[in-house]
């Protein structure tokens, strides 16, 4: 026996399973950022100084990085389109790029990183870099954990297309929709660490 | 009520505040348990498969629970708004004016209450964590004028009858709870902060340890079991007069050995402390032992306290 | 299906699964063939998923029941040595037999963790939920098979984490089981192992209470809508959303800890602190009560997490015992929502005596107040409901009977400590020890036996022994009262909590002292009493009365559409169509007195 | 959107590259105001108001919310909700206190 709505919208809630499911986990992890930003707007209320962004961290590379997964965003969803359009070459192109420039997110965040301990730097160092850090590397985890969910869909996993295609639509949008969420993490990261 | 609770003595100007919503909460949880535990046992018994062989489909019709319910949920909005708001803004966070009060700081640390009273001066001198040894664990600066006629005790701290009294309440590490069980005062002591607190005692040690007096056996085999920490109640005189123990006087097994030569086969007696500071958060392996003691004074016995510190300093 | 074989399995199934928190069962398993594993050990069928957590989290609840009869021997005799076990501690926790006060806040901290992520949750939710939800709703699984496998593997390793922490160097936690900072910040390496094993519990809460919403809101069978939902489902799915939505800001607080921890960080650490003369290397700048915000924000709804599924077990039972339908289904059912919704909003009535002002008191303490009328509704509905039936007193009744008052007392004691003023006297002393217990050890445990009376014979096809359960409840009704009532009158005196000798120091406390032996020999009798029922427990699966697919005349889906238990893979024969309300019992004109909800002829 | 047909999907495309645009645009809008060093109030509302807009859209139609189902919309409120109620956990924090010790 199988489980129902894998594939298919349950006609009454128009939803199948895994949408649902991702939806109800970003809601989760809409909590734990929440919780993170909370924190960090109540240690820069109570700081006696609160260093710029800009002073200490590296705006243009910050910058290319957000280009970079704005990006990345774009290539996933017409991955997904090329699905529904059922293109899978094209597909395989475009969430190929998706994983290629979340690498190039993740290289560009460790020459980040390295350069901040270069200059001995550390999260220990202060406040704002404690939060800078805990949160830009919890945010870098989401990433790794999407790139590895995109190269599975990208490599093995693509297999289902010719089994169910449906289902296996259904997973890239799904993964999608961590992905963008993931982005739009990073959306607001970027000006509350680096430009504020 | 108050007796039935177990509530202990309360001997602060405020507490008479909490102590009456504590028992007027209480008479509505007996009144909603005693109702309701009623209504169930009589349901149970009644409503038993042997009584009653066939359920009926519907069951109560009546809409009284949600009148019940209503009446509850009133109450609870008078305790609310009639007691509850009123007394935390205007009994519990409201502090007299510094000039008329005594201003004390308190610091915590694992595992003791560090007592800082201003001196003659009134200033408070000047603390520094960099100048913290077990000496002067407070750090205060001697140095600094003002610190010169500065107070400091540790786990002993003695306030005046009647008088408002200013604490600031601070840590030097853990979170600690600063509590006197007898005066109705609780706060969390945190580090980084100085949260204040206002109380006035209305009770002097001497009348809080007679209103707690207790007959003890002094029959063989019967000696107190807390003996070293017990004070006698009045003054026992052998039979020729000559003084044994005095009023206020710490028990010891001589003075029992005595007073059962002299035929007393009995004697009242109290607590020696019976006002404590006691730490209410959980601050590390010593957190039980981590206790004060209040000594709560007349204006004039407080002052003469005040004297001999001060003397003790120069 | 032939029972011999399946029993045997089941059996099978139990041993592997019992002993499987010690590591080494898993190596000696891998000689099986492959499909045992699939089938017992890496089984992604909701039932075995079910009794994996069951069995699991009844002995972790056992283990933290006897982390607290060790330390109740030091709070009725301090300072002597602990006998039996007392030697076998080792120094570093118990020299010649002598609890050390490091020890006894490693119990205490570890009592508390335990009982409530490792013990009630995963056997209220994990268990039960896992168990009966489907069935429940007529599904044939859970919508995520595969991640519902994880969430138990997650817990379980969360379990052995927290374990494996007794054996650190300095021991397990010791900062009581809310972990404040910055006394958690600076603890044994006890502290950093808590916190992972934490983010391992919050994940495999997280995926399981994904699982669930779905699971409810997409796998519902035919024609059963929301407002025919047994009251367990509806209990089931607000305790999801508590879970998704209140675990995630605890995570990231746990994440924080760990970097003031093991980077040095201070999001929790002030400037300036000395510990024992010495300046401490942080930075400062943190906030002590940012954690202590974090934590209520997850603890306060989580504490419904552990009393809802318990009220919904109770519904059931008393549907079922009293042979008509609840009364008042649907206020029960907006009380429950409204439960849940609130519990968001009232957590700062924790954190009274942190210096609080004036407006944020009010706001908590009317959310305070609000939050008691659902619970009050629910149970006065639990009362009506047993008005005009025709009560059964089997053992899961008596147990779910004896919840009502119980958690009454519970609830009830809640009120003064909700109020702030009344809270100064009584915050952090025994009073509060004794208003949560009664509503998660009288109130939400009784709720869990009784649910394992009623379903144990779903479960294994067989009932547990009359006799030996109700000697259980009185024993256990009995003895849980004598453990927690003195704590109110202790509490009441002013004695405080998490004290290593039980007050003995303070002058105040003496006059209540006597009760600490009273409480100890009560839990020691206690622990007594639930021997008939582990008796029970394992002699009943293979000795116990043989049962039908519906050994309680019941009316929901779980009890009637299935196949005979021990259920096959799939659930039911045929899945069922729901035309009714859930419990349709004593129907005016019916020839029998309860009509199953997938009936079609009424 | 997975009763969506490839025409439909075809139309999508066009929009995902007017949101991308409108997205770079934006990025470039936010790191050059911040070179103004406007008041910290003023520099906090405009980031913020930026953001929120960036976030919107990739929620909007990447993440196709515009043509989302009910059952998500009611998650998403009640998520929000609780999301709000945590952004006030900082005036909870804020104590009955005095700095006095410093
Ligand atoms: C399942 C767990 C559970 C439940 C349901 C509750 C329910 C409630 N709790 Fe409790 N609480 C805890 C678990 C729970 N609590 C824990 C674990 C702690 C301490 C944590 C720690 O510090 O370690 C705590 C601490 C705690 C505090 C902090 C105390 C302090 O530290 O100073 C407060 C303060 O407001 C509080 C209030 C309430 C209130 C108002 C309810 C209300 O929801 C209760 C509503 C219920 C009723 C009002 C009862 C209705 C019933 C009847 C009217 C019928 C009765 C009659 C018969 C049956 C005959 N609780
Ligand atoms: C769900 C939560 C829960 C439960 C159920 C319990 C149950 C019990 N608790 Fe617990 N307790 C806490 C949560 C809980 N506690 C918390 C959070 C604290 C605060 C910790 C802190 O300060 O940080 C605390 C603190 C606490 C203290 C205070 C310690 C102190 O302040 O120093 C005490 C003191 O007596 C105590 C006693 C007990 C007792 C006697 C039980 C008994 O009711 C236990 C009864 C248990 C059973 C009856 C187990 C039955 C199981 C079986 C029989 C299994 C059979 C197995 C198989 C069949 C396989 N607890
Ligand atoms: Cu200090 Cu407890
Ligand atoms: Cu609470």
């Amino acid at each position: 026996m199988n489980i129902p709505y894998t594939s298919t919208a349950r006609p009454d809630t128009g939803l199948y399973n895994a949408k649902l499911g991702i939806w109800l986990f970003l809601a989760s992890e809409v909590m734990l950022f929440g919780a993170l930003f909370s924190t960090y707007i109540l240690l820069r209320v109570n700081a006696v100084s609160w260093p710029h962004g800009y002073e200490i961290l590296n705006v243009p590379l910050a910058t290319l990085n957000t280009v970079v997964l704005i990006s990345s965003s774009v290539t996933m969803v017409m991955a997904w389109a090329s699905l529904m359009m059922k293109k899978f070459d094209k597909y395989k192109m475009y969430m190929g790029l998706t994983i290629l420039l979340a690498l190039v997110f993740l290289v560009v965040k460790y020459f980040e990183y390295s350069a901040k301990f270069e200059h001995h730097l550390y999260p220990s160092t202060n406040t704002f870099l404690a939060i800078y850090f805990t949160v830009t590397a919890l945010h870098g985890l989401h990433i790794i954990g999407g790139v590895i969910v995109n190269a599975y869909l990208w490599g093995p996993g693509s297999k289902m297309w010719k089994t169910d295609p449906q289902r296996f639509t259904n997973r890239v949008e799904v993964a999608g929709l961590y992905w963008h969420f993931v982005d739009l993490v990073w959306i607001f990261l970027f000006p509350v660490l680096y430009l504020l | 009520m108050h007796d039935l609770l177990g509530l202990p003595i309360d001997a602060s100007s405020h507490g008479h505040t909490i102590d009456e919503m504590i028992v007027i909460i209480h008479w509505l949880m007996l009144v909603l348990f005693v109702g309701w535990g009623g209504f169930f046992t009589y349901s149970l018994i009644r409503f038993r498969r042997a009584k009653s062989p066939k359920a009926d489909y519907v069951g109560v019709k009546s809409h009284t629970s949600s009148y019940i319910e209503v009446a509850v949920a009133l109450f609870e909005g008078v305790l609310l708004v009639g007691f509850a708001i009123p007394v935390w803004s205007n009994v519990w966070l409201s502090y007299p004016d510094e000039n008329d009060a005594l201003v004390v700081h308190v610091v915590a640390e694992q595992f003791a209450w560090n007592i800082h009273y201003p001196g003659k001066d009134g200033v408070f001198g000047r603390r520094d964590i960099s100048l913290v040894t077990s000496d002067n664990p407070l750090g205060l600066d001697r140095d600094d004028p003002d610190a010169k006629d500065d107070i400091t005790t540790i786990n002993n701290m003695h306030i005046p009858v009647g008088k408002p009294i200013l604490v600031y309440l601070t840590s030097k590490d853990v979170i600690h709870s600063f509590a006197l069980p007898l005066l109705r005062v609780k706060q969390d002591a945190i580090p980084g902060q100085a949260i204040p607190i206002a109380f006035t005692a209305t009770m002097t040690l001497d009348e809080i340890r007679d209103q707690l007096k207790k007959k003890y056996s002094l029959a063989d085999g019967h000696l107190p079991e807390n003996l070293s920490t017990l004070v006698a109640s009045t003054d026992y005189n052998a039979g020729d007069g000559t003084p044994i123990l005095a009023k206020g006087e710490l028990l010891n097994e001589d003075a029992i050995a005595k007073l059962r030569e002299a035929g007393i086969s009995s004697i009242e007696a109290s607590q020696d402390t019976p006002v404590e500071i006691a730490c209410a958060q959980l601050c590390g392996l010593g957190h039980y032992r981590m206790r004060g003691t209040l000594v709560l004074n007349t204006p004039e016995q407080f002052e003469a306290w005040l004297e001999d510190e001060a003397a003790y300093l120069e | 299906m032939a029972d011999e074989t399946s029993k045997h399995n089941s059996q099978k199934q139990a041993e592997g699964v019992g002993v499987g928190t010690h590591a080494h069962v898993h190596h000696e398993e891998h000689h099986h063939e492959v499909s045992f594993i699939r089938k017992y050990v890496f089984s992604t069928d909701h039932k075995v998923i079910g009794i994996q957590y069951g069995i699991t989290s009844l002995l972790f609840l056992f283990f933290g029941f006897t982390l607290m009869m060790v330390m109740r021997w030091q709070l009725a005799y301090p300072g002597e040595p602990i006998p039996w076990i007392g030697l076998l501690l080792g120094a570093d926790r118990a020299p010649d037999g002598i609890m050390l006060p490091e020890f006894y806040n490693q119990l205490g901290a570890m009592h508390g963790t335990i009982m409530v992520f490792l013990g009630v949750v995963p056997l209220a939710v994990g268990a039960f939920g896992n168990y009966v939800m489907p069935l429940q709703i007529g599904a044939i699984d859970m919508a995520f098979p595969k991640l519902n496998m994880m969430s138990y593997w997650v817990y379980f390793m969360g379990g052995v984490t927290m374990l494996v922490s007794f054996f650190l160097p300095g021991g397990a936690a010791n900062s009581g089981w809310t972990s404040y900072a910055p006394l958690a910040v600076i603890a044994t390496t006890g502290q950093t192992v808590w916190l992972i094993g934490m983010i391992f519990l919050i994940t495999s809460s997280l995926l399981g209470s994904v699982n669930f919403i779905v699971t409810i809101i997409q796998l519902r069978t035919h024609g059963l809508t929301f407002m025919r939902l047994p009251f367990f489902v509806w209990a089931q799915f607000v305790t999801s959303f508590l879970l998704l939505l209140a675990f995630p800001p605890l995570e990231a607080a746990g994440i924080l800890q760990l970097m003031d921890r093991v980077a040095g960080t201070s999001f929790f650490m002030p400037s300036g602190l000395v510990v024992s003369g010495i300046a401490l290397p942080y930075t400062g700048g943190g906030s002590p009560l940012l954690w202590q915000h974090l934590f209520w924000f997850l603890a306060h709804p989580e504490v419904y997490v552990l009393i809802l599924p318990a009220m919904g077990i109770v519904a059931e039972i008393i549907a079922n015992n009293t042979r008509k339908p609840l009364w008042g289904y649907k206020s029960m059912v907006y009380a429950a929502i409204f439960l849940g919704f609130m519990s968001f909003v009232v957590w700062a009535h924790h954190m009274f005596m942190t210096g609080m002002g004036t407006t944020i008191s009010a706001f908590f303490q009317t959310t305070t107040m609000i939050i008691s009328i659902p619970s009050i509704i629910i149970l006065t509905a639990f009362f009506l409901s047993l008005w005009g039936g025709s009560i059964r007193f089997t053992t899961p009744m008596l147990f779910a009977l004896a919840f009502l008052p119980m958690f009454g007392i519970g609830g009830l004691t809640g009120l003064p400590l909700g109020l702030a003023p009344p809270d100064i006297h009584l915050h952090d002393t025994y009073y509060v020890i004794g208003h949560f217990h009664y509503v998660v050890a009288p109130g939400t445990l009784m709720a869990l036996f009784a649910g394992i009376y009623y379903w144990y014979p779903k479960v294994t096809g067989r009932m547990m022994n009359d006799m030996l359960g109700k000697l259980h409840f009185w024993g256990s009704f009995i003895f849980l009262n004598g453990v927690f009532m003195p704590m109110f009158i202790q509490g009441l005196a002013g004695v405080s909590r998490r004290l290593y000798d039980g007050g003995e120091q303070y002058a105040h406390a003496q006059s209540v002292l006597q009760w600490n032996e009273v409480m100890s020999v009560s839990a020691w009798l206690l622990g007594l009493a639930q021997i008939p029922f582990i008796i029970n427990f394992f002699l009943s699966a293979k000795n116990g009365k043989k049962v039908g697919d519906n050994p309680w005349d019941a009316t929901t889906l779980d009890m009637a559409a299935t196949t005979s238990p021990p259920l096959a893979h799939g659930n039911f024969e045929r899945v069922p169509e729901v035309h009714r309300p859930p419990y349709e019992y004593s129907v005016p004109g019916a020839e029998r007195d309860f009509i199953p909800q997938h009936e079609r002829t009424a | 959107m997975d009763t969506a047909h490839a025409d439909d999907v075809k139309k999508t495309v066009r929009t995902y590259i007017f949101v991308f645009v409108a997205l770079m645009g934006l990025t470039v809008i936010t790191v050059a105001i911040s070179y103004l060093h406007l008041s910290v109030t003023a520099a906090v509302t405009v980031a913020l108001i930026v953001a929120t807009v960036k976030a919107s859209l990739v929620a909007m139609y990447f993440m196709h919310l515009v043509s989302e189902r009910k059952a998500i919309y009611w998650t998403l409120a009640l998520t929000a909700f609780f999301f709000i109620l945590l952004m006030f956990l900082p005036i909870f924090t804020d104590q009955n206190s005095t700095r006095l010790f410093h």
